[in-house]
């Protein structure tokens, strides 16, 4: 017997539990050439701004060790190129879009909701409050339990699409502002974006991203996420989407078994675009190993 | 993708050149495109690397393709360690290529810049379009494919750092040279392609706007993904940024600005 | 012209910035069959308590992508004992020695800072307000700057050697806990401790730990340290001893360009027992190859 | 330190066996005593393996260190590419071995786990003390080095899970068999080495408890440092914690408490 993948997030239903992460994926057309993206539990997109954003200068990017730096900032194509060139064409192909979003300020993110609200074709909003790039807003309303609250509050007044809040992983206690965000009236918490971080190049005695600090992401972080999740997940009763350094299924597994209601893989796509696929099959293929029907079954099932 | 290594040769010291088994069903890489690969499981290096596509040929109809790269870090170092028979993890190809629709051709290479651009000198050879290759590098061991390129009918230049090989100075210094000499209609007619360090580059950004040359450079910023995922790989632009493996590596000299950082 | 690698920190002088950290290299003479300990900046001891503490349950560690997690629960053979049976040893050999402590409450605190004043052979203490493994004391102190004045403030009252103060990575904006350090009297800073990380068993749905969360340490966490560092030096006028992921001499150049006035070698010594020789030749090496007269010209030297 | 790979072979699917040139400046490896090893440049994996001495021998004066080795994950992996000539990097001989003082010892072993106790066989022979080996497995495959072990003059019984090779079931069956049929006088004389997964050495506990006989076990936990530097190691002892690397991983089977997790 197959197992049962599909997870519930809110009204939020997905086919399966694997998602692409934002800003690793770009508007994922651009996996097309490497797996139906049909196949995914859904795709969240870049970030998406009202305004197209040209982004940070170079250097952007930097390796660390199993780990990388980027300071992107956002760049993004705008609102209305996203309705009008990319959405179009994920119908088409059948995907479950996320559309993940962000602002400089509570305004940006009410209007942006408002406009994304009740557009064919776009499954639920993913709040981006984390981001450590972008000099206004971002990091100072993720970082506060009360400007969470006031920036959820404000969305969740704007659309009744299923409400996803990403938040950042860089304050003390992450369960201050999930329970924030929760209570605003998110549906469900994306665990975790990017930690602050920074590398020098001691050649030339200069930062290696031109903004100096950037975020923190890939498998180096993983452990961070992992403990996050499942902080949320004991404290706080919402669905959560875990990710952070996923590179394998075992590794999705940890986020599932730690209470996360499905995954999102970002870094991974740029090494290994089509490992979302042996990540669901993997996820499907221990289901049956060890005996689940379903894997809602699994989701929170660490014994400790 | 796993790909096959079908020949392995250290070039000196510290470049190599692999020879991998072209599948059919993967489109033909075109002259400076690049690949990315990585040799390791585990994540320490987390990135692919890139590495342009250094020639390709059909060897009793089935493709080609030639490597060549400088040993510098873990990726490379396992490459060069590989021998026929055994799998590389390959994608591409990706990125924009070398225009080649000049009536004359120059080749500008520093150390591995070469690397790129002996394909384009293949396939002028089949053509007929004249060329020119100016070869820099550190020192003897970091000039390569100069017989080769001499086989291909390039006229070939070469300065090293310590004048262990050819004349001692820049690269830029017998380019300079060469394009003073040009009368305004072979200006006209002259299209430089230029791969190799970042100041090289800027250089011949600088003397190709002397001397009213049209240029075409290949960039190497790092890379996360290859294929416009990350947004990580950008290039300064006259009024923003371009993605070096989506809209590049091979520029338009005119395309980027060569002052920002 | 061999470069001068001294440094200073308030009125610690170390003949180099190369030191082992807390919990990484025992008590010293552990290191001694891969190196003559008496050639380090110094040596920081495995953090001490009162009374001897057995640590936690197995399985304290674990393996994670370039990093790994402990809940060592700072096991140790107390303060009588590191006295009696390790300090003279130490002094024979002729190291410089730092002690790490810390204590369940402020008094503890107080009480060991009071104990070790003035002891012939230490030459600084450190203070680990950021063990995030001890379920009284450590994390909830490190975490909150008005407790860290607070401790701080008592363990200065009670000792006139240098006093290092060892900051958790575990809050929202470092500087903070920093200045309240400056504030209450520390002589040095030292950044970061081990981030709170989990890892999970998919196979058998436990934590990898029997106390489920645990320190992240390693190259890992690189990026995060030199960033807190960086921030820390643009903030506060105090030394700061870098320590985090640092592998080869590279890292630790990173380390003292970002502003670091030395560094910490912690997760190598388990791999590399020996690599404190290497990581000291590099930074000379370099300090050669750049031109650089003094190590302190370097200090800080990022140009950004 | 880098010592030279001597030789190696494949013993079975999943088994390799290494030699490896022992340095004269070394101290002697002692039966149960354990290495260091790492295969690779970058910090993934971060950790160095432990690898128990297999055997130990001079050839001509000079020492050999066997090492045998099941190839699960990265390491072990990389060390079975490894040809006779290529450079290991070790650390040791770490940690406290089995002490082999009794007038009968008996070796008890779960897959790999034979790979500390056959040097102990080894000694067995030169010294003429009675040996009996109990060697358990998954699968035929996993069952090693029964015939030289059979050449060393120990008395050997197999028993694997899907009883491809011997009897099938766990090795603790012929095991328990065998003590209830010895005397008093011989129970008392007997000592048991015990190396293999923690269930085992669980049951091993179990049974030499109700037969009153003595063993020792050499224990297997994660080890970041296997020097006593991480505290890492701990195995539960009645009253308190041990660590494997220092005080073991050879422990009086009365030393730890097996109702711990
Ligand atoms: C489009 C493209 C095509 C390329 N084609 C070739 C080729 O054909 N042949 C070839 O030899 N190389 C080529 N390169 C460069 C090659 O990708 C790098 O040398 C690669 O990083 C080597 O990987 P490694 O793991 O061996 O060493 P790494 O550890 O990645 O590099 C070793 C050292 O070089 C530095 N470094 C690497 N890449 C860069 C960079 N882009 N800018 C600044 N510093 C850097 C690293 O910081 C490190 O110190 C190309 C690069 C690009 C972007
Ligand atoms: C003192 C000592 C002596 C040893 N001697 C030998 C020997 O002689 N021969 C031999 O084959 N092996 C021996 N081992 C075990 C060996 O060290 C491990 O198998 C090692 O982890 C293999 O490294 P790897 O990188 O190949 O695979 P890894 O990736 O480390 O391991 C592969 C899988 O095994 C799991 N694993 C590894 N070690 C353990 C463990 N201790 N407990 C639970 N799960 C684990 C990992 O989680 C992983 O899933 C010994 C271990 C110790 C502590
Ligand atoms: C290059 C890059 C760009 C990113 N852009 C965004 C973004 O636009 N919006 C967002 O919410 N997260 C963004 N992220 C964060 C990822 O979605 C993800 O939360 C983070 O990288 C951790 O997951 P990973 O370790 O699997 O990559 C970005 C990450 C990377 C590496
Ligand atoms: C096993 C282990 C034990 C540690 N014990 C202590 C301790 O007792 N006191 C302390 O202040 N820090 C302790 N630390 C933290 C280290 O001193 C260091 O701050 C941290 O590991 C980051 O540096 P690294 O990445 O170089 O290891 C310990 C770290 C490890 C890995
Ligand atoms: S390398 Fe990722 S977008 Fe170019
Ligand atoms: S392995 Fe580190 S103390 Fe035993």
């Amino acid at each position: 017997m197959t197992p049962d993948l599909k997870v519930r997030i809110g009204a939020l239903e997905l086919p399966n539990p694997v998602l692409l992460a934002s800003g690793t994926c770009g508007y994922g057309l651009e996996m097309m050439p490497h797996g139906n993206i049909a196949g995914l539990g859904a795709v969240v997109v870049k970030g998406l701004s009202l305004l197209p954003s040209k982004g940070n200068p170079p250097p952007r990017i930097v390796e660390t060790p199993s780990g990388m730096l980027n300071s992107i900032g956002l760049e993004n194509i705008g609102l209305e190129a996203f309705l009008a060139d990319k959405l179009p064409k994920l119908r088409h192909l059948g995907a479950r879009v996320i559309v993940n979003f962000y602002g400089g300020c509570r305004d940006d993110y009410r209007e942006l909701a408002a406009r994304l609200d009740g557009v064919e074709g776009i499954h639920a909003l993913e709040m981006n409050i984390s981001c450590p790039n972008v000099e206004r807003g971002g990091v100072l309303i993720g970082q506060e339990p009360e400007e969470v609250h006031k920036a959820v509050a404000a969305v969740r007044g704007a659309t009744r699409l299923p409400l996803l809040v990403k938040l950042t992983p860089n304050v003390t206690d992450i369960r201050l502002t999930a329970r924030a965000a929760a209570e605003a009236g998110a549906d469900g918490l994306t665990l975790i974006n990017t930690l602050q971080g920074m590398a020098v190049d001691v050649e030339t005695r200069r930062p290696s991203l031109a903004r100096i600090v950037g975020g923190l992401s890939g498998p180096a972080i993983r452990p961070v996420a992992v403990r996050m999740v499942w902080q949320v997940r004991q404290a706080i009763a919402l669905p959560i989407i875990g990710c952070g350094g996923i590179w394998t299924a075992r590794d999705a597994l940890e986020f599932l078994i730690a209470g996360a209601t499905a995954v999102q893989l970002g870094t991974v796509n740029f090494t290994h675009p089509d490992r979302w696929i042996d990540v669901l099959a993997g996820i499907e293929a221990y289901l049956d190993r060890h005996k689940f029907e379903h894997v809602t079954d699994l989701i929170g099932s660490l014994e400790s | 993708m796993l790909l096959k290594i079908r020949a392995a040769r250290r070039l000196t010291e510290d470049f190599q050149l692999l020879e991998v088994d072209w599948p059919a069903g993967l489109p033909e890489p075109l002259p400076g495109q690049f690949v990315m690969v990585r040799t390791r499981e585990g994540t320490d290096p987390l990135w692919r690397r890139p590495l342009g596509v250094h020639d390709f040929r059909r060897v009793r109809g089935a493709g080609v393709l030639s490597l060549l790269f400088q040993i510098v870090g873990p990726t490379t170092h396992d490459l060069a360690g590989l021998a026929p028979g055994a799998p590389l993890d390959l994608l591409g190809p990706h990125g924009r290529g070398f225009k080649i629709d000049a009536a004359e051709i120059w080749l500008v290479s520093g150390g591995r810049g070469v690397a790129p651009l002996f394909y384009v000198a293949r396939l002028l050879r089949r053509t007929g379009v004249p060329c020119r290759a100016f070869l820099g590098g550190r020192s003897a061991g970091h000039i390569l494919r100069e017989r080769d390129l001499v086989r291909f009918g390039c006229r070939v230049e070469v300065a090293t750092d310590d004048g262990s090989r050819g004349r001692r100075g820049l690269v830029t210094e017998p380019l300079e040279h060469a394009l003073s000499r040009l009368s305004a209609r072979r200006r006209a007619a002259v299209m430089l392609l230029a791969c190799g360090p970042h100041g090289m580059l800027k250089a011949v950004a600088g003397i190709v706007a002397v001397h009213g040359v049209a240029a075409q450079v290949s960039v190497d910023p790092l890379m996360a993904c290859g294929r416009g995922l990350c947004l990580g790989c950008t290039v300064a632009a006259p009024g923003g940024y371009r993605l070096a493996c989506q809209h590049g590596p091979v520029f338009n000299v005119r395309d980027l600005d060569w002052d920002a950082r």
